[in-house]
C-alpha cells in the first residue's frame, strides 16, 4: 500500500486540517470532536442540515458545506461512521433555532450513531429530524438485507435539502423535501479494482484483470455479483438500466443524471459513460435536465464509478437550480 | 479469584490486549464481507477504554462504574454499527451489576443484559450472521450452567464455549443484518467478525478470572 | 489493463462527446476536426485563447472553457498533441477580432504543432501569439533538455490570461500577463503508481510497493528518480522546497498554492499534502493567499500528486479572483 | 524494378504495414523513455494515409505527388512531436522529387531534403538521441554510396543499412531532446523509438524497390 499519507492513525485530522485551511473562507473546523462547520453559521432562522459518516469518500460530506448546503458535516474514521459524541455537538454548532436535519446513509453503523446522537441533542432541547439516504439499487430494500445502502444520491438530498432550508422552509418542510428526494433517487456502482483502506494496508476485495464487481458499495464492500470486462457502453447499462427500472421511469420525465467516479477513474472515462447513460434516458423517453460529471461521493482511489439518476419535479429542479456555495459543490 | 471490581478491570485490560493481538485478523475477516475496519474500530476503542481507566484518580468502587465507562469509551470513540452495539450492550451489562461480586445468577444476567442491548439497538435475532449470534448462545449456556448450580466462574466459562461456537456457527450463514448482507448468498463461508470479537471478549472475561495478571496496555 | 471504455482508438472522441452533452450549456463541440469551443463565442471584440495537447489530462483543457478562461481547447490522441489541422480552425473560430492567444505546454510535439496552426492562422489573417508554459522545475531548463514541461501552472496561466482577455486587453497585453503568471509559477510532481494509457496497455512505468518517482511528469513519462516510499510531509516537502528555491521566495510573497491530483489519488491525501505544503510555506514567510485542491490537470488515472506555486502581484491576484464559469472552474 | 511513382505507392503502403506490425515494438520503445505513444501515433498516420491513396479517383502521376499526401496526412493526423517531423521530412523530400523515376542523385537528394526537414523543425544535431540519429547517417551513406557510383537501389539499401545502425547507435546515447530528455543519464540503455521507426521508413523503401507485392492495407 503506497499512500500520501503520515500515518493511518492521523490521515481524517490531517485532512481534514488541510481542508479547513484551504477553505478557510467556507469552513471552520472543529476539534476534540471533529466536525466542521459553515464559517459563517449558525445562520439564525434557518434549519440546519447535519450530514456525516466514514471518511474516504470525499469531498462528500465536507466538501458540501457552504451556502445552500449543508451547515456541518461530522467525518467519522475511514469508512466507519461517526461517532454521538461529535454529530451532537455538531448538531447544536448549526442549530439556528429552527430545528436541525441529519442526513443520514443507509448504513447499521451510521444510523444507530445518528439516533443516539439525536437522543442526546434532544435532550439538550435541540429540535433534530432525521432522513434516511437510501439510493442504491444494487441492494434489494427487503427483510433480508439491512435495506438498500445510500450512495452518490445522496449529493442530491444535500443540495435540495439545502436549498429548501436556506429559502427558509422549517424543519419539517426541509425534511419533506429531503424525503421526496429520496423517494425519487436511485443509484448503481460498478468497481474495476478495489480500494485499500490505510488501516488495514490491504486492498478491500481482488478482481483479476478479467473482472468488475457490479454492484459495489462505497465503503470498498464486495458488490452483488463478479462479471467479466466488458466495453463501457455494456457496462453502462447495467447500471443505468436497473435504476431507471427501479424508478419506473416510462418518458415523460425530466432527470438530473449524476455520473460518480469512485476515486480511481480518469474524468475522460466518466463522459464516456455519461454519453451512454444519458442515450439510455433519452431512449426511455426522458429529459437530461441537468447533469454531473465528476467524483462527488468516492471511495478513496477505488476504480470505478456509479450512475445516479434523480427524478426532478419543477420545485426539486429549481431547489436544485438555486445558489450553492461550498468547496466542491457552486454555482 | 472473586468476580469483583478488580476482575472486570482485568477483564477490560485483558479484553484490549486481545483486541491488539487479533486486530488484522478481526479486520480481515470483516474485509471479506464488511468493511474491513471492525478491528481497527474495537482496537481504537479499547486502547481508549484503558486510558481512561489510567487516568482515574481513584479506583472504581463498583464493577458496574467500569462498565459504563467502556460503554460510554466505546460508544465515543468506536464508531460504525458496533460501537453503539457494543456500547449498548456494557450501559445494559453495568447496570446489573450493582454487586460488589457476581455470583452466578448476576454473570447470566450481566449476560443476558448485553444481549439484549445489542437486539434492542440492533434489531437482529440469531441466524441473521451477526453478534447476536455468539451472546445469544452465550447467555443461553449461562442461563443453563447457572441453573445446574455451577460456579459464577464455569457460568461464565459456559458462555464463552457457547460464544465460540456461535461465532464458529455463523460460517456458513447468510447475512441479513449489517454490511454483509448486502452480499446476499456471497456472505456464507466467512465467520461474522463481530460474533468473533464478542467470542473473545467472554473468553477475555474468564481469562481475567483465572490469570491474576493485569496486561499491560495495547 | 480494464478501463470504462469502449474502445481505445475512440476514448477521446466518445469522451469529448460526452462532455459537449454534459455542459451543452457552456459548450460546444466541433468534430473533424475536433475542438471545443465556448458556446456564446466567437467574442467579438475580445482576444480569443486557445490550449491544447494530448487527452488523458482532464479536465484540462476542455474543462475550462467558458466566460473568463479559454474560448477553445484543442484535445489531441492520448497524450499525444493535436495536429495543426485542428488548431488552425479552432483558433479561427474563436477570432472575435482582436487575434487569439496560444497557451502551449513545452513539449516538443505541442510546440510544433502549435507552431505550424499558427503558420496556417496567419495564412487565413487571423493573429496569433503563442505563450509556452514551462512551470515543471522537476526538468532542468538546460541545453540538455527539452526545456521545462508544462505541467499544473497552466491551470493559473489559462486563468489568469482569461480573465485579462476578458477584461478586454488587447492580444499583446493577455500575452504578457500569460507570460508574467509563466514567470512566477513552479510545479513538481510525484507518483505512487503509474497510469495505462489505452492503446498501450501496459502501466507507463513500473513501481514496486516501496518505491514512488519524483518528479514525474504528466505524460506517464518517468520522473528524474526513484526514491523509497516515504511519509507525505517527506514527499510534500521535496515537492515543495524545490518549487519555492526556484521561485526564489524569501517571505513577504502573497501566493496561489495548487495542489493538484493526477487523477488516482484520493482527494483527503491531496489535502493531507497541502496542509504541509502551506506549513512549509508559511515557514517561508510567503502568505497563501488562494488555494486550489484537486484534480485539475491530471494523468490519467495515475496516483500522485504535484504541487503548483504562483507568487502573484496585485494585478494577477485580482485577475485570479475575477469571476469564471468553466466545467471545471467556476467562481 | 525502377523507382518511379509505383515504388513510392508500394513504399508508403509496405510503410504502413511494417509500422502496423511493429506498432506494439515502437510503443513499447516510447514507455521507456517517453510516453509510449510513438507506434500508435505513426500506425495512426500511416493507416490514414493509406485510406487516403486508396480514395484518391485517378493514381498520382509524380512521386513527389505521393509524398506530398503523405506529409500532409502525416501532419494531421499524427500530432505529437514525430508528427510534425515526419510531415515536414516528406513535405521537403516531395520538392525534390519531381522526376519520373528517381535515379541515384536523387535518391540522395531525397534523404537530404527529409533530413534536412527534420533538423529544420526539431533543431536536433546528431547524439542527442533523435532519428536525426537514424536519418543522418542515413544520408551520408547515400552521399558516399552515389559518389561511389552505386545504383539507385544500392544508395537506397546503403541509406537503409546506416539508419539501422544508427538506431541502434542511439541505445547508449543520453537524449537531449524530445521527451526522453527529461530522463537525463536515465534515458541511456534504451533505443530512440523515432530513430527505430525512421530505420524501419527506410528499409521499406528497399523492400518496396525489390518485392513488387503491394501489401494489404494494415
Ligand atoms: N443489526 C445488527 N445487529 C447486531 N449486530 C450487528 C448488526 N449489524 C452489524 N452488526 C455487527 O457489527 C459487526 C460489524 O462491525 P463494524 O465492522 O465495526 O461496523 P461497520 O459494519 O459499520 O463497519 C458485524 O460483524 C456484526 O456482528
Ligand atoms: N527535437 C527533435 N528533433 C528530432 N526528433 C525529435 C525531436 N524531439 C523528438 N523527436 C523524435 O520524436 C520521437 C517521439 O515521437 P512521438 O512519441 O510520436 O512524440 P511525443 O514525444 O510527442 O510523444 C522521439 O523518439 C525522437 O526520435
Ligand atoms: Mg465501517
Ligand atoms: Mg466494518
Ligand atoms: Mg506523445
Ligand atoms: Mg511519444
Amino acid at each position: 500500500m503506497k499512500k500520501l499519507i503520515n500515518d493511518p492513525a492521523r490521515v481524517v485530522d490531517e485532512s481534514v486540517d488541510g481542508f479547513g485551511l484551504a477553505h478557510a473562507d467556507l469552513v471552520r473546523v472543529h476539534r476534540d470532536p471533529l466536525f466542521v462547520v459553515r464559517a459563517d453559521g449558525p445562520v439564525q432562522g434557518k434549519v440546519g442540515l447535519v450530514s456525516g459518516g466514514g471518511s474516504g469518500h470525499e469531498p462528500l460530506h465536507a466538501g458540501f458545506v457552504g451556502r445552500g448546503m449543508l451547515d456541518a458535516a461530522v467525518p467519522g474514521a475511514m469508512f466507519t461512521s461517526p461517532t454521538p459524541d461529535a454529530i451532537a455537538p455538531a448538531t447544536t454548532a448549526v442549530d439556528g433555532g429552527r430545528g436541525v436535519l441529519h442526513i443520514v446513509k443507509n448504513y447499521t453503523g451510521d444510523v444507530l450513531n445518528f439516533e443516539t446522537a439525536a437522543e442526546l441533542s434532544d435532550a439538550e432541547g435541540v429540535t433534530v429530524r432525521a432522513v434516511v439516504v437510501n439510493d442504491d439499487v444494487a441492494v434489494e430494500d427487503s427483510l433480508y438485507t439491512a435495506g438498500r445502502r445510500g450512495v452518490a444520491g445522496t449529493v442530491a438530498v444535500e443540495k435540495i435539502a439545502g436549498a429548501a432550508a436556506e429559502r427558509g422552509d422549517d424543519l419539517d418542510g426541509v425534511a419533506t423535501v429531503a424525503e421526496r428526494v429520496i423517494a425519487n433517487v436511485r443509484s448503481m456502482g460498478v468497481a474495476l479494482a478495489a480500494c485499500t483502506v490505510p488501516h488495514a494496508g490491504t486492498p478491500s476485495f481482488e478482481l483479476t484483470d478479467e473482472e468488475i464487481e457490479i454492484g459495489i458499495g462505497i465503503h470498498g464492500e464486495p458488490g452483488r455479483r463478479r462479471i467479466p470486462m466488458a466495453p463501457a457502453d455494456e457496462i453502462t447499462a447495467l447500471l443505468t438500466n436497473p435504476v431507471m427500472d427501479d424508478l419506473g421511469l416510462a418518458g415523460g420525465e425530466q432527470v438530473l443524471l449524476l455520473v460518480n467516479g469512485m476515486g480511481g477513474t480518469p474524468l475522460s472515462e466518466l463522459y464516456v459513460v455519461y454519453r451512454e447513460s444519458r442515450r439510455l434516458l433519452e431512449a426511455r423517453g426522458a429529459t437530461v435536465a441537468r447533469s454531473l460529471v465528476g467524483n462527488y461521493v468516492t471511495s478513496l482511489e477505488m476504480q470505478g464509478a456509479s450512475v445516479t439518476v434523480l427524478r426532478f419535479d419543477d420545485e426539486l429542479l429549481s431547489l436544485w437550480d438555486a445558489p450553492v456555495h461550498t468547496a466542491a459543490l457552486r454555482w | 479469584m472473586t468476580l469483583d471490581v478488580a476482575w472486570v478491570d482485568r477483564w477490560v485490560r485483558r479484553t484490549a490486549a486481545v483486541v491488539a493481538e487479533h486486530r488484522v485478523e478481526l479486520i480481515e475477516l470483516d474485509r471479506q464481507i464488511g468493511d474491513g475496519d471492525h478491528g481497527e474500530n474495537l482496537h481504537r476503542g479499547f486502547t481508549a477504554v484503558v486510558g481512561r481507566l489510567d487516568e482515574l484518580t481513584e479506583p472504581p468502587a463498583q464493577i458496574g462504574d467500569v462498565l459504563k465507562l467502556v460503554a460510554t469509551t466505546l460508544m465515543s470513540t468506536v464508531g460504525g454499527a458496533a460501537g453503539p452495539l457494543y456500547g449498548t450492550a456494557y450501559l445494559r451489562a453495568a447496570k446489573v451489576t450493582g454487586l460488589p461480586e457476581l455470583d452466578a445468577p448476576a454473570v447470566v444476567a450481566m449476560i443476558e443484559a448485553g444481549l439484549e442491548g445489542i437486539v434492542a439497538r440492533g434489531k437482529a435475532t440469531t441466524g441473521e450472521k451477526t453478534m447476536v449470534d455468539a451472546w445469544s448462545p452465550a447467555a443461553a449456556a449461562a442461563q443453563t450452567a447457572a441453573a445446574g448450580g455451577a460456579t459464577a466462574l464455569e457460568v461464565l466459562e459456559a458462555a464463552a464455549n457457547a460464544a465460540e461456537a456461535g461465532a464458529v456457527a455463523t460460517d456458513p450463514m447468510v447475512a441479513t443484518k449489517g454490511r454483509a448482507s448486502y452480499l446476499g448468498e456471497r456472505s456464507a463461508g466467512h465467520r461474522d467478525p463481530g460474533a468473533a470479537s464478542s467470542a473473545l471478549v467472554l473468553r477475555a472475561a474468564v481469562t481475567a478470572a483465572t490469570d491474576p495478571v493485569v496486561p499491560a496496555a495495547p
